[in-house]
Formats: structure tokens, C-alpha cells, sequence
């Protein structure tokens, strides 16, 4: 069968991988830049479709929620919104990771603080990968730099989000999510029946029967002692995360002097650096983390055995970058480059950038 | 080949949906291909563009500060993307409300009538695909018949009792579109 | 009973063809341009002499452009 | 022939005429002595087994003095943000609509922070039962104001009384929750007395009945004691709760059949 | 000697008797041609010019369409975060209680994600002003629903139409307002003609005057087209206001000194 | 005069150092461990006292949009939670961040994630150091380690938050919060009027007079150009309060061949631990960041150079310690050591895992 | 009529001595412990025989610690 | 001189506020206190528990797991902090509500009727008060007039009416507390 070729939007991938990854509820109150996301699935009449539950929420207070309801009960279930909103689920996302409940939330990033810009940003990868909420937890970040990886992306993410019980985010930015790209479809998967879910979520509550315990989720535990023996336990769960589930992709990096560190749209135009740079004659490749959490830490630390120095590119005020220093732990040279309040450097200065902070600094 | 291209006019004009055609029959040609707006509020009333990008290799950056080609459909979008043009490269523009014509002597220019066209068929919403006529005689980056194609895949079905038109149109385009330099 | 005579000055650069001033006149004394202006709106303007500068166009136009004159005549 | 009964005739199990439902865990209660969570839990539960649904329920605790009610209830349940329980029922009931689903909030939770919640999924209909228990108080933290706290009435963050020029009026949230379509059947009970705990319990079943019949959004509130927050004995603060509470939230039903009572 | 009147004797200042108030500023409003938006803005600042009250007033420009509201009213003003401009105005009014505070806000910012902030700030009485402009629909964002939408109207996220069933019922916001104790005057007022332009300005008047008399929260709801959103002309969205917004949200006073009307 | 003495506890001590400040309002919502601030503020009566305005909020979303009216005023503003409830804040704090707003945030943090326990902890540094909320932003942060310090820093909170313009946060914990030591009180500083305001804060929303433009107060700028302006006057903020502002305590640092690095409660712990160290011979020192952001990196760097390890020990699983190793670029060994959860090391634990894991390791 | 008896089992354990129960008995046949039971609670206990196993001091027992049997006569 | 002390026993008992007493006592005398609660839910009904330090010097850790001294209320806290009394410490105790008393030979054992002796005065409330007589009875780390100024201190102003039957209270602690080893 020939492959389902789409131009769509990153937003509207999203949207449609959910459904074709059989997500069985999305909960969203409309932001710019990420509107597209509900809107696509409500065109989409997915209760018709696959009887996926689309519903719009009161607040994104509400939407991360009603997410923590669903993931209660085994749902592969979602949200996605922009960086207030974002910001707004902190306390949501806290008691996800806390109760260990697989979900996806996307963040299709715009430039801050505050309310900012609705132009595409880079600058919430600390509130991704540090913690915004408040406790010692991660979530499972991934980080898309095309159309296609936000569609691929999303099943991926529900697949990590069960395989650990973690909650998962998708790390967009509004380039990412505005602009339309060729897209391959895969085919539907169908929703989980109660009975697989039971089977694949024993710890869900789909209803006290007989054959079991009550399943009870929560976040709180009164007694300290018991309080840390579940942090140890979540500790343990990202150490695997971390062993396991590393993604990233190296361009050109065999023989490269230099590194450009860039994720997501950064990426892309570090793309474009690499070719202007070849024409001058600089060896420079990229390493494009694609997971944030767990970052890629040994892998960079083995590049930074072999190279002069990394400049890290992103949209923001250098984030990623503290991630990067503490894989190379001094040994080369680090710097930051990038644009704020939503604008998107060029290739031109980044490989300007390159010369003079890393080759001729 | 990679062709990169910014289209930029009035909220209005259906900027972002010529662009999402030509996009559509680059894919039909198995290109790959990128189609950037520019988005929000602005877009209200105000101007709105588009950058498309047609490659037969992956696309790197979507996002351009110069461009092998300019479809300018407004005079606030010719006072911004005129100098953003490669030199040698394609600016081509309808010349209702322009009220500064091109200057640049480095490039080559083209002008539409797609404006006045399209209200002289009487069918005004299909003023853009006037404008991707012509673009595409100048350039036939794509084949017509991808063009179509595209079209038709853009398009929801409940709108392609429209096909019709909108090739007429693209066809009427092919014709009108006149070289500047020449004239 | 004192007569009146009004007159209106429409900015139209700022005016957005909206037309929610045209019904709102008594007199009928307002039309829209065919011209567009520098926004590409068509804009209000005034085609009869019959104004009473009864203000009721300035009062809904969203973007307050119209300014309302009259004298007692 | 009654001379003759003993003891032992009497105490057999068949003889049982009242005892705890087996929905209730034998768990010890974290509630203070005479605390109204415990009744209104027990009320809950019992409902839930005359309707044989242990396997069809889901319940949420909220934040608050209840945030431990999955210790009590034999079913399966969720632990919801402070406020946020509404927001839980609705995804759950619309995943999966076979379900009891029922929230089991404060007044802090339902009428203070949570508003918002509460007062979109009962506009939404959401085909879910809240059990609301109205103390007046933050128990659970230790006896701060609450919404609900009435003119006058002294508690940690009032110490002097409440001021309702500075500090607002106590909010009749189930008057306001009764005028939104989405909600069917809206009430108010108690569970001091005999009398009144059987009638709410036959309000809880009311809502569960209503529930099934997916008629929109039930809600239950119950007029409770805090003694502890409100520093009185239990049989004293039940008192203080006729003489005071009952007059600004008088008991009964404010909707029925989605019609406002009156 | 009428007809000896040239436009240049009629148009000179001395015979002005309508012109922009001073305390608009002159930048282009950002609003879409025909939008209610600006109309009202117009009215409050005019309102604040006659009483005088530039220096003394803090306007709040809350997330919507009028985000840039402080581009267009020459008085201070603090954009506030997407629902929470009662929150804002609760502080300022309390901090500073000799100045007019007012918020300005739409329907999504009102009556979603701020339900909560709106109804504890009318629940507390706080002496400030709402002006609540209602197009049933999420403007800023490019037209989605709204609380307030009607049923059966579409929206990009119910493009099929509101279905009550699955989305929930329209929220009347300010019928429920009213009902708290904490309000003063509320009322629903609409600018799509002279007429209505007129009502609505002594409205925000009146409520900006009780403001001043420390009476409680006073709320003027502007019922107004968003013919982007709406996707018609302006002309036909405010004919269809009239025909469908106006039956289900009934012009004119709710609550006034602080009764129901009716 | 004889300094008036106080037996109180952390939260009285914050709420009666507001008094004295001169902080106009306070807004806030009840949660343990901290309820003790606002119930202290309104038994004090402060609008009899001084003036201030104290308001329960609805919530916590509530208080920090209610401290972002009052700030916008030049008000001297104020609130106070514990993780939970400071999650929930992330959209206005960032929003305080962006609008260049000075006030106070207190966070007596309690252990994470979700519910948790109300029992102390310190696994909100990631949050408050790094940015909860969205966007490059920074919260001037202080962490005391007594009541004493509880009652000092919101002067000097609030000082620093009027001088740079932007939010401070005291980051606390539970324990600290709890309990109760000698304060040394300072007399009271009158609440400023508004005419001082308006000389102080002329930014301010205090009502546009003819003498001036009208102020806006907004964290919006859809123009990218002016945006980018924007962050990097914040960028260039942060830079001048790294350079003016650290603050740190060491102990027993001159002649140590280890560091314990430590702040708030852990420190508290690792003083007892210097006293069993000495016993055993081990040279070990303390050093106590006070200010978390601006952390004190180059102070760790020069001290790196004179020591062979660091242990850092905090109530989490280990957040500050990436600050430690950034500051350290892999000169000496820098390990980490805690408890989660709510429970506090000892301090034989705390030595102990210095023996193992710094000078056994 | 039936005439019937009845009698009740406290776990007095469990009893918190809310005093709850006692005014809930329309027979006055229970009262509170002299003596505290582990947790330092006087506990409810039945001190007369004129229980008529009416429920009442069950149902509103917070703690639901009472079993209440009824055998008629 | 540093001197650790825990407190425990029941949540009505007194026990807060009897250390509070006890830190405020040590002010009195020019030294460095703290006091540290157990706090939160488990107050409600449960037990109660503070550490109290008094000392010369800075004091580091407010928690300790080794107490020079332990007041013990009830036999929750006898099982839990009899353990962690320091070799050579002191351990006070109510027999009331006891059913194992401390066995350990290491430490300095004392009990105190206060209970029974509060109930005999008619002033239940004023229980622990003759605890803490007792306690200063045998280690007498702070002055009885530091007391009574701590006492008055820790007290808001509309309960000093009961000042004077605490000093009674603290002062029958003095005379009834017995030493257990000795018996
Ligand atoms: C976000 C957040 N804010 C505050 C709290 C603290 N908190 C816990 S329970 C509660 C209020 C409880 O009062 P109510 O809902 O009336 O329940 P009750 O204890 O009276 O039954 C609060 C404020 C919290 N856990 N989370
Ligand atoms: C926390 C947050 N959520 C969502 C948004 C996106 N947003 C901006 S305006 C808006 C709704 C605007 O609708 P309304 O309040 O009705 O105002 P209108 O534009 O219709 O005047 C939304 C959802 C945001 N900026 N912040
Ligand atoms: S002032 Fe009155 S009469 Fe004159 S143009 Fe306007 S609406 Fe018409
Ligand atoms: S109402 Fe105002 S903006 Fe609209 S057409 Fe008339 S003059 Fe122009
Ligand atoms: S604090 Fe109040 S509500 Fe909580 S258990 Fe005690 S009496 Fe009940
Ligand atoms: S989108 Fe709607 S509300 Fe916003 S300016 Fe346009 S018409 Fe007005
Ligand atoms: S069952 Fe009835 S009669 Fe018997 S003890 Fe209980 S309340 Fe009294
Ligand atoms: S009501 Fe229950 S807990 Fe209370 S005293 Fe009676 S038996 Fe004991
Ligand atoms: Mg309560
Ligand atoms: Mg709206």
C-alpha cells in the first residue's frame, strides 16, 4: 500500500498522530501558538473516528486535570497548550509525575516571560527538563525539529509515558508548529479496550473487581519514611530512563572541529550553518539532542574528547547549555548563542557566532 | 533544486493558501517542501506572508532572510521583502495599491494584473491563483498538472466544485503576466 | 423651532470601512467611498448636504474617525 | 418469654440489624472525634453497595481533611489537586461513561480554589455526583476562613471574627451551582441526627440514581461540623451548626428534576 | 440664509459637538473593522473624562483582543495574565481605595479561565468596576468557543456548532453575579446603534459613580459582535447579535442598587 | 534602647518583619507549613497597626495576580506558600519576572512532588533558581538558615526587589518555618506614602498626572525586535546582580581539605557535622550559599582550587549541585548528598557520606 | 404489635467518645466510660437494657463502631 | 553548656507550649534557643512532639536524634524516644497512660505524678507545668525567676491571669517528682 502522504502543519500532525496512535482523550484550552492541536481533532470528529474523547476545557488548570483523571484510569490521554499554559499546569504536571502516570503534554514554545510573544521560542527547556513544578521529578522530553517528528513523536512519547509511567512532553516550538511540512502517515492503532487496559495498567482504577485490591492513585504520603522510599523509587526510574532511552542524531560529525549543539528549530538552522561553513572551508558539525530528559550526556561528554569546542545554539538565553558544561566538565571550550523574544537567529549568525566565540575566541 | 520563496500581501488575499498549493505540488513531485507564515494577531486585518520552500533534498532552515523569488501583493510587503531578494533572483508583484514599483535592477521583475483580472472574470476569491499562473510561467518550478493536484488536495472536498475556477484562473495567469524589464 | 445644520470630518486614513455608521444616519448622508485608502478600506464619507450633526455616525464608529460639527441656523 | 432473652440470644449475625458496610475499610478514620467526614463517608458507601457497584465507581478525594478518604472507601480512587476534583470527574466520566464517578470535596476545595472547577462541570452537565461537605471552615490545615464561613464566626486567619466588609461574604455556592442548567438535582442535608443522616443518604442515592440515568450533574451538600477548627466539642459544635449554620444554609432540596424548588 | 452656510462656517472648532475624546490616544485601535472593542473603550474613557478622573484612575487590560488596551487609553494601566484581572483590581482598589480601578475583559477571559477570580471578587464586594465585553467567542485567538457561545453556534473548536450536550450550556456569567451579595449594579448593555452607544456610556457612568461611593462591585456587560470570529461583515454580525445573542442574553439592568431587578 | 528580644517562629518572624518593613500587602492562601504567616498577620491587626492590607485569597493564583496588581503600584507587596502552592504561581511569578515587578515570594517548601507531605524539604531549588515558569527569567533568591534570617531577608528581599526591579523569593523549608528561635527585632519602618511612591517608583501605576506620561505596565510585546530588547535588558539585569549581590557564609573554610556546600536547613545540619568532623580529625568546612540566585560561583571556583572535594548536601535529590559543578568545571570531585521526601539527614549521616563519598571515593 | 429488643456491640477501640451517639438514643440506655480505652478516649458503652435495636446511635456514629442487633419478641 | 531535650505526649497535653516556655526561659538568661515541633495533621488527635536546645553558643542542628534529656508523656513516645536518649541523659516521665516503663540502665530515670496531681488540684490544664517544675527540679539549666519571665513572655497578655497558678504548678513539680533508679 502506497504510504498517506499529508502537508500539514506541526500542529495539526500532532492532532492527527494522536488520534492514529489511539489517544483516547485530549483536554486543551486554546493558546497561540498551538490552537491548530484542538481545533484539527474537533474538524476531525474523533468521537466518530475512534470515539476519542476531544473536549475543551475551562483553563489549562483544568486541562492538565482532567489529564491526571484520565491517566487515573490507564487513558493514553493528552494536552498540549503554549508557555503561560504551560506554566499554569506546573502544579498538574507535579502530581503527575508524582503519582506516576504515563501522558503526553505538548508545549509548542513562545517567547517569554510573562506573556511575552506568541514567536516561536526556546526558552522553557529549564521548566521542561529541571522541574517547573515544585518536587525532585523529570518528565521524558522530546524534542521534534520537523513536521514529521512532531507526528512520529507523539506515539513514541505515549509509548515511553506507559513504558515507565512517567509523564511525557513534546518540547515544540511555534515554528514547529505553524509551519507545514510533507508528512508520512502511519496507520490507525486501534483504542485499548477496558480489558487491555486492565491487563497493561493493573494499577489503574477502572473499577474495584473482586480479583484485587483497590488501586488508589495519589501523590501524598504522610509518613516520611514511606515519602522516601517512593522518591528513591521515581530516582531509580529516571536513572533507567537515562540508561536506556537517549535519542540524538549527529550531522556531519565525524571529522568535525566544532560542534553546534541545537535542538528543534535551532537545529534547522544550524543545518543551513553547516552548509554556509563547508563553503568556508570550517569543519563544524551538529549534535542534535532529540531528547532533553534523558540528555545525552555521554554521548556529548565522548564528543568533547575529539573536538576544540561546542557552540550551543537556542532560542533563548543559553539553557541547554548548563546541560552541556556539565557533560564536558570543563575540558573544552562551551559558549552560547542565541535570539530572545522570539526571534529566530539566522544561519548566517550562527556560524558567525561559531567564529568568533569558539574558533577565534 | 531548491527553490525558496516568500509570499506577502494583505490578510485577505490568500497568501498562505497559494502557498499551501504550491507546497502541495511540490509533494506531488516528490519534493520536499516547507511552508512557514507568519502568524497571530498581526494577521488581523494586517499583512500576512508565507515562506514556501520546494527542495529535491531535506530543508534545512524554514525560516529565510533572502529569497531566490518575492510575490509581493501589497506596497508595505514590497517595502520589506524588494531588498530581501537574491540577486538575480524573482520579484513578482501585482501592481493594484503599489504605490513605489520596484527599483532593483539585480533581480528580474515581473508584474500581474491579477487584481483587476480576477474582477473582470467576476470571481475576486480567485485573484491568487492568478498570481500562481503566472508565477509558475515564469518559473515552472512545478508541472501544471502537480499544480493541480495540489490544488485538489488542498482543498476540502466540500470545496472542489471550485476546481473549475481556480484552473481557469492559474491558466489566465499563465497569460498576463508580463516581464517589466522588457516592457 | 431653531433649525440646524451639521457637517462631519471623517478621518480616513483611519477609517475601516466597517460601514456600522452608514444605517446609523438619519439623513442618509453618508456613503462609502469606492477608493480604498492606504489600508485598502474602503472608507465613509459624506455625499449629501443633509447632515443635522445628530453625532449618531461618530458615536458607533468603532474607531472613533468622525468628528460632528453644527450650528443653530 | 423477653426475661428470658440474653445477651448471646440477642448478638448473633442474624440478628444484625446495622452494621458497617464492608465498602467501609476497618481502617481507624483520621477525623476527629464526631467529625462529619465519617458519617458522610459511611453514606456514601453504603450507597454504593446497595447499588452494587463497587466495581463501577471511581471516587476522588480532594485536598482536605477527606484527602485520605481512599484509606476509608473500598473502591477505587484518585487523589485530586486542592480544587481540581471536578476537573478529574469530568475526564473520567467522559472516558468511560459506564461509570459511577463521584468527587468528595470541602468547602476550601469546592468554593474557594476551585471554583472554577466546579462551576464549569456543573455548566458542562457532566454526568457526575459531588458530595460537598460544608464545614465552614479549613479543617484540614488548621481552621482557617473558608468561602463559606459565616459573618461573625472566628477561625485562625479571622481571629476576631469574620469582617465581611474586609474579608467578603460567606458564598452560597449550591445556590449558584443550582442555577446552572448542566446540574439536575441540587441539596443540602446534614448528618447530626438520625433523621437527617437518613435523608441524606437518600439524597446520595438519589444522585446515584440520576447519575445512571446520565440526567447531568448531582450534588449533595452536607452541613458538617469542624469541631476541632471551630474549637468546640463535637455534641457543641452540632449544636452551633443548628443555631448558626442551618439558618444561612437551611437544608433541603434548591433542585429537582433540573427544576429549581419554589 | 441656510444656504449661505459653506462647510468651512460649519466646521470650526467652536461648533464641534462630537469628537474623539482626548483620552484616546491617537495610535490605530487594533481591533478588527466594526468591532465593538473599540466603541467601548471610547465610552469608558469618556466616562473618565467627565469625571475628571485621569490621574486617579488604574485601568486593567486583561488577555483577549484588548491585550493592548493600554495602547489606546491614555491613564495608567496593567495588563494582567489571562483571567485574572479582578484579582489585579482587588489589590490595587484595597492598596490604593481613593482611585478608580476597572477592569476590562472578554468572555473567555471572564468567564473560563477566570470564573473563579471574577466570582470572589464580587463575592468580596470589592469596589471596583467590570466592563465585560461579551462576543461569545475567543477573539485574540482566532475564534474559538467560548463560554459563552451559543448553542449551535460554530466556532473553530465547534465547528459543527455548539452541541450543549458535549460542550455545555452557554454561561450567563452575569446573571449569576448578580446573585452575589458583594454586587451593586449589574448590567448587560450593548454598541451597536446610537441608541444602545448612548445607554451603555451613562451605564459605565453610573458604575464608575457608585465606584466612588464605596457601594461594591458594579459590572457593565457589553454584549458585542466579533465579526472576525463570527465570520460575517460587521453589519450582518450585529444584525445577527441582535437576532440570536440578544434572545439569550436579554439587554438591560440585572441587579440595581444592589436588588435583582423584577 | 535594648533590642527587643522574640521567641517566634520562622513564619511569625517573616510575617512580623513585613510589619516592620513597611510592606503595604499581603495576600496569600492557607497551606502547610507556612499558614502561620497570614494567621499571625491577622492577629496583629497590621491595617491597625501600620496601614497594611492583608487578604485571603481565593487561591494562590489569586495572591500572586493580586501581588502583581499591588507591585504594578509601587507598592511594597508580598506573598507566601509552599510548593504546591508556589507550582501554581509559575504563570504570575514569570509574569512579575517579565514585567520587571519587585516583590516578595515566600516558599516554605515541603517535600514533592504532588501532595508529597507537608514535612520539610528542598527540592524547589530547581524551580526557584532556574525558572519554574516560562521564559529567561531570574528570582533574586534567598535561603535562610534561621529565624533569624527568616526575619532579616524580607527587608532585604524587598530591597533588592526595588532596587533591580524584579520579584525576590525567600526560599525556605518547613523545619525552618516551624520553628521557633531568639529574633532580634528592628524598629519599624513607616510604610512609604504615595508621594514617596511616586518619587521612588516613578514607573509606577499611582494615576497618570499631567506631568507625565502615562505608565503601562505589561510583560506583552508582539514585536519581536522590541521583545529581544526586552530579554536582554533582563539578561543585562541579572548580569549586574551576579556581579553586586552574592551573598555567602563560610565556616571553617580556611584551613579545610573538604566543603560541605549547604544552605537553609542543611546547613543547620552540616554545622553539627563540622563539630563531630573535628573530633574525628577531618578537615572539613561549610559553605553556606545565602543567595541561591545569584549563586556564588566564583567564590566555589577560587575554594575549588585550595580543596579536594565538595559534598553538597541538600533535602532533595539534588538540585544546587549542578550549580556547584558548573562553578567547579571538573576540577575536584563534587558528589551529593540527602534525603528526600521530608526527612532531614542527620548529622553522623551527613559526615558519613563525606568519608565515603569525597574522601574514601 | 411485635414487641422487639435489641442490644448493641461497640469496639471500643475504635470509639473516639464523641458523645454523638448519646443523645441519639431515644432509650438513654448508653453513656460514656469512666475509663479511656488506648488512644485516651472514654468510650461509649451501653449501660442500661433498654435498647430496642433502633440503630439510631449507629447511623450517626462518625466512626461507624457500633453494631446494632434486634430480635423481635 | 548545651541542653537537648525532646517533648512528648498527646496533642491536648501541653507539650508545645511547654517548651515554649522552657526556650523562652533560656532568652531569659541570655542563651541561644530553638525550638522544633512535629507538625501538621498527625497533631490532630495523635501526638505531639518538640525539641527544645538550649546553649552558650550558636546552635546548629535544631533535629537531633539524640537527646541529652526526654519528657515523656504517653507510652507512644516512651516506645519511640526512650531509645534516643543519650547514655548518661535523662529520662522524665507520667506514669499516667504507661503501661511499659523505661527499662534502660544506662540513663537517669525520673517520673512525676503531674497528671494525678493536676487532677487533684482541680487544674488539669496546668499538668504540664508541674512537669517542667519537675524537669528543672532535677537539671536546673535555667533559673526559676528565668521561668516565671519565660512564662510571662510566652503567654499573650490576656492570660496572665493564670500566672499565678502555673508558678503554684511549676513549684509542686519541684517537690513531687521522684527519682526512679533510687525507689
Ligand atoms: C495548591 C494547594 N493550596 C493549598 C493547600 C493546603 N490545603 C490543604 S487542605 C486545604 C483546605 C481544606 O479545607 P476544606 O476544603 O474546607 O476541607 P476540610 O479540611 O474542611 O474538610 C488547604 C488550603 C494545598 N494542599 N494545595
Ligand atoms: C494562560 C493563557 N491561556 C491562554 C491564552 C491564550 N488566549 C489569549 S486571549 C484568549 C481568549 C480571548 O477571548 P476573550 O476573553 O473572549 O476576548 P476577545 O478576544 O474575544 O475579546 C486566550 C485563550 C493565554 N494568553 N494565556
Ligand atoms: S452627524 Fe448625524 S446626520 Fe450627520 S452624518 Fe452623522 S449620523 Fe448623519
Ligand atoms: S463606522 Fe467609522 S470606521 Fe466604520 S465605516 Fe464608518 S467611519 Fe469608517
Ligand atoms: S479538623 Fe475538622 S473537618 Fe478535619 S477531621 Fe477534625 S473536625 Fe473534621
Ligand atoms: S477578532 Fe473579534 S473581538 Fe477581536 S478585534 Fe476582531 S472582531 Fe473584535
Ligand atoms: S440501637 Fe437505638 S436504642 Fe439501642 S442503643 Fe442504639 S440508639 Fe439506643
Ligand atoms: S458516636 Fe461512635 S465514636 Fe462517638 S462516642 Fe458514640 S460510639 Fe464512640
Ligand atoms: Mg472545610
Ligand atoms: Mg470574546
Amino acid at each position: 500500500m502506497a504510504k498517506e502522504l499529508r502537508l500539514m502543519k506541526g500542529n495539526e500532525a500532532v492532532a492527527e498522530a494522536a488520534i492514529r496512535a489511539g489517544c483516547d482523550g485530549y483536554f486543551g484550552y486554546p493558546i497561540t501558538p498551538q490552537s491548530e492541536v484542538m481545533e484539527y481533532l474537533m474538524a476531525e470528529k474523533p468521537h466518530e473516528r475512534t470515539g476519542m474523547v476531544v473536549l475543551q476545557a475551562e483553563s489549562e488548570l483544568a486541562s492538565i486535570n482532567m489529564v491526571y483523571g484520565g491517566a487515573c484510569c490507564g487513558k493514553k490521554v493528552m494536552t498540549s497548550s503554549s508557555s503561560p499554559g504551560i506554566s499554569l499546569m506546573q502544579e498538574g504536571i507535579s502530581y503527575l509525575a508524582g503519582a506516576e502516570l504515563p501522558c503526553l503534554v505538548v508545549n509548542v514554545v513562545r517567547g517569554g516571560p510573562g506573556l511575552g510573544t506568541i514567536q516561536p521560542s526556546q526558552s522553557d527547556y529549564f521548566q521542561a527538563t529541571k522541574g517547573g513544578g515544585h518536587g525532585d521529578y523529570k518528565l521524558i522530553t522530546l524534542a521534534p525539529s520537523s513536521v514529521q517528528e512532531m507526528y512520529d513523536f507523539v506515539k513514541v512519547a505515549f509509548n515511553l509515558a506507559f513504558k515507565y509511567q512517567n509523564p511525557a512532553m513534546i518540547l515544540s516550538d511555534g515554528a514547529i508548529g505553524q509551519m507545514m511540512e510533507k508528512v508520512v502517515l502511519e496507520d490507525q492503532i486501534p483504542r485499548l479496550t477496558e480489558t487491555e487496559i486492565i491487563k497493561k495498567c493493573p494499577w489503574a482504577t477502572t473499577g474495584k473487581t473482586p480479583d484485587r485490591e483497590r488501586n488508589i492513585i495519589t501523590s501524598l504520603d504522610l509518613d516520611p519514611a514511606r515519602q522516601e522510599r517512593h522518591n528513591l523509587k521515581l530516582q531509580e526510574k529516571y536513572k533507567k530512563i537515562t540508561e536506556n532511552e537517549v535519542r540524538y542524531e549527529t550531522i556531519d560529525c565525524e571529522d568535525a572541529e566544532y560542534i553546534f549543539v541545537a535542538y528543534g528549530t535551532s537545529a534547522r538552522i544550524c543545518l543551513k550553518a553547516l552548509q554556509l561553513a563547508k563553503e568556508k572551508g570550517i569543519k563544524v558539525g551538529l549534535f542534535r539532542p532529540i531528547t532533553l530528559f534523558p540528555f545525552p550526556v555521554n554521548q556529548i561528554k565522548e564528543m568533547a574528547g575529539k573536538i576544540k569546542g561546542i557552540l550551543s545554539i537556542e532560542m533563548s538565553a543559553g539553557q541547554m547549555i548548563e546541560d552541556i558544561k556539565l557533560a564536558v566538565e570543563g575540558k573544552i571550550k562551551v559558549e552560547h548563542y542565541g535570539k530572545m523574544g522570539g526571534i529566530i537567529p539566522s544561519p548566517n549568525e550562527v556560524l558567525e557566532a561559531l567564529e568568533q566565540k569558539i574558533i577565534g575566541g | 533544486m531548491t527553490e525558496e520563496i516568500i509570499i506577502a500581501g494583505f490578510g485577505g488575499q490568500g497568501v498562505l493558501s497559494m502557498g499551501k498549493i504550491l507546497a502541495y505540488s511540490g509533494i506531488m513531485q516528490d519534493q520536499e517542501v516547507s511552508w512557514m507564515p507568519s502568524y497571530g494577531p498581526e494577521m488581523r486585518g494586517g499583512t500576512a506572508n508565507v515562506t514556501v520552500i520546494l527542495s529535491d533534498n531535506r530543508i534545512n532552515s524554514p525560516i529565510l532572510t533572502q529569497y531566490d523569488t518575492a510575490i509581493i501583493l501589497n506596497q508595505q510587503s514590497m517595502d520589506k521583502f524588494e531588498p530581501e531578494v537574491k540577486p538575480g533572483g524573482l520579484l513578482l508583484y501585482d501592481p493594484n495599491g503599489i504605490i513605489r514599483p520596484p527599483e532593483r535592477k539585480d533581480i528580474n521583475i515581473y508584474k500581474i494584473e491579477a487584481s483587476k483580472e480576477a474582477s473582470n472574470l467576476g470571481l475576486p476569491k480567485i485573484f491568487n491563483m492568478i498570481v500562481l499562473g503566472g508565477y509558475i510561467k515564469i518559473k515552472p518550478i512545478v508541472k501544471l498538472d502537480n499544480v493541480m493536484l495540489g490544488l485538489k488536495k488542498s482543498l476540502p472536498p466540500r470545496y472542489h466544485h471550485m476546481i473549475p475556477d481556480n484552473e481557469k484562473a492559474i491558466k489566465r495567469g499563465l497569460e498576463i503576466v508580463e516581464d517589466v524589464q522588457k516592457v | 423651532m431653531a433649525k440646524v445644520k451639521g457637517d462631519i470630518v471623517v478621518d480616513i486614513e483611519r477609517c475601516k470601512g466597517c460601514e456600522v455608521c452608514i444605517d446609523a444616519c438619519p439623513t442618509h448622508t453618508i456613503a462609502m467611498s469606492e477608493d480604498v485608502n492606504g489600508k485598502g478600506y474602503h472608507y465613509m464619507q459624506n455625499v449629501h448636504d443633509a447632515c443635522t450633526g445628530c453625532t449618531n455616525c461618530a458615536i458607533v464608529c468603532p474607531d472613533g474617525v468622525i468628528t460632528v460639527y453644527r450650528v443653530k441656523i | 418469654m423477653a426475661e428470658t432473652l440474653t445477651k448471646q440470644d440477642i448478638i448473633k449475625d442474624e440478628n444484625i440489624v446495622y452494621k458497617k458496610t464492608k465498602l467501609m475499610t476497618d481502617k481507624v478514620l483520621s477525623y476527629c472525634p464526631g467529625c462529619g467526614h465519617g458519617t458522610t463517608h459511611r453514606l456514601v458507601m453504603e450507597v454504593i453497595d446497595e447499588l452494587d457497584a463497587q466495581a463501577n465507581t471511581i471516587g476522588i478525594a480532594p485536598v482536605g481533611c477527606s484527602v485520605l478518604a481512599y484509606e476509608f472507601m473500598d473502591i477505587d480512587m484518585q487523589e485530586a489537586a486542592h480544587g481540581r476534583a471536578p476537573a478529574l470527574a469530568t475526564a473520567i466520566k467522559r472516558l468511560m461513561p459506564d461509570k459511577f464517578v463521584f468527587t468528595y470535596q470541602g468547602d476550601g476545595d469546592l468554593a474557594a480554589i476551585g471554583t472554577g472547577e466546579t462551576i464549569h462541570a456543573a455548566n458542562r452537565g457532566e454526568n457526575i455526583t459531588i458530595i460537598f461537605v460544608n464545614n465552614g471552615i479549613y479543617g484540614m490545615t488548621g481552621g482557617q476562613m473558608a468561602p463559606t464561613t459565616l459573618p461573625g464566626m472566628k477561625s485562625s486567619t479571622c481571629p476576631y471574627g469574620r469582617d465581611v466588609k474586609m474579608m467578603g461574604y460567606p458564598l452560597k455556592i449550591t445556590e449558584l451551582i443550582a442555577r446552572l442548567p448542566g446540574t439536575y438535582f441540587v441539596t443540602r442535608q446534614a448528618v447530626h441526627t438520625p433523621a437527617n443522616v437518613r435523608k441524606t443518604k437518600k439524597a446520595i442515592r438519589k444522585a446515584f440514581d440520576l447519575q445512571k440515568q446520565n440526567k447531568g450533574l448531582t450534588f449533595v451538600e452536607v452541613v458538617s461540623n469542624c469541631n476541632s477548627g471551630w474549637k468546640m466539642t463535637p455534641v457543641k459544635a452540632n449544636q452551633w451548626m443548628v443555631d448558626n449554620m442551618f439558618p444561612f444554609y437551611p437544608l433541603g432540596d434548591i433542585k429537582v428534576d433540573g427544576e429549581l424548588v419554589k
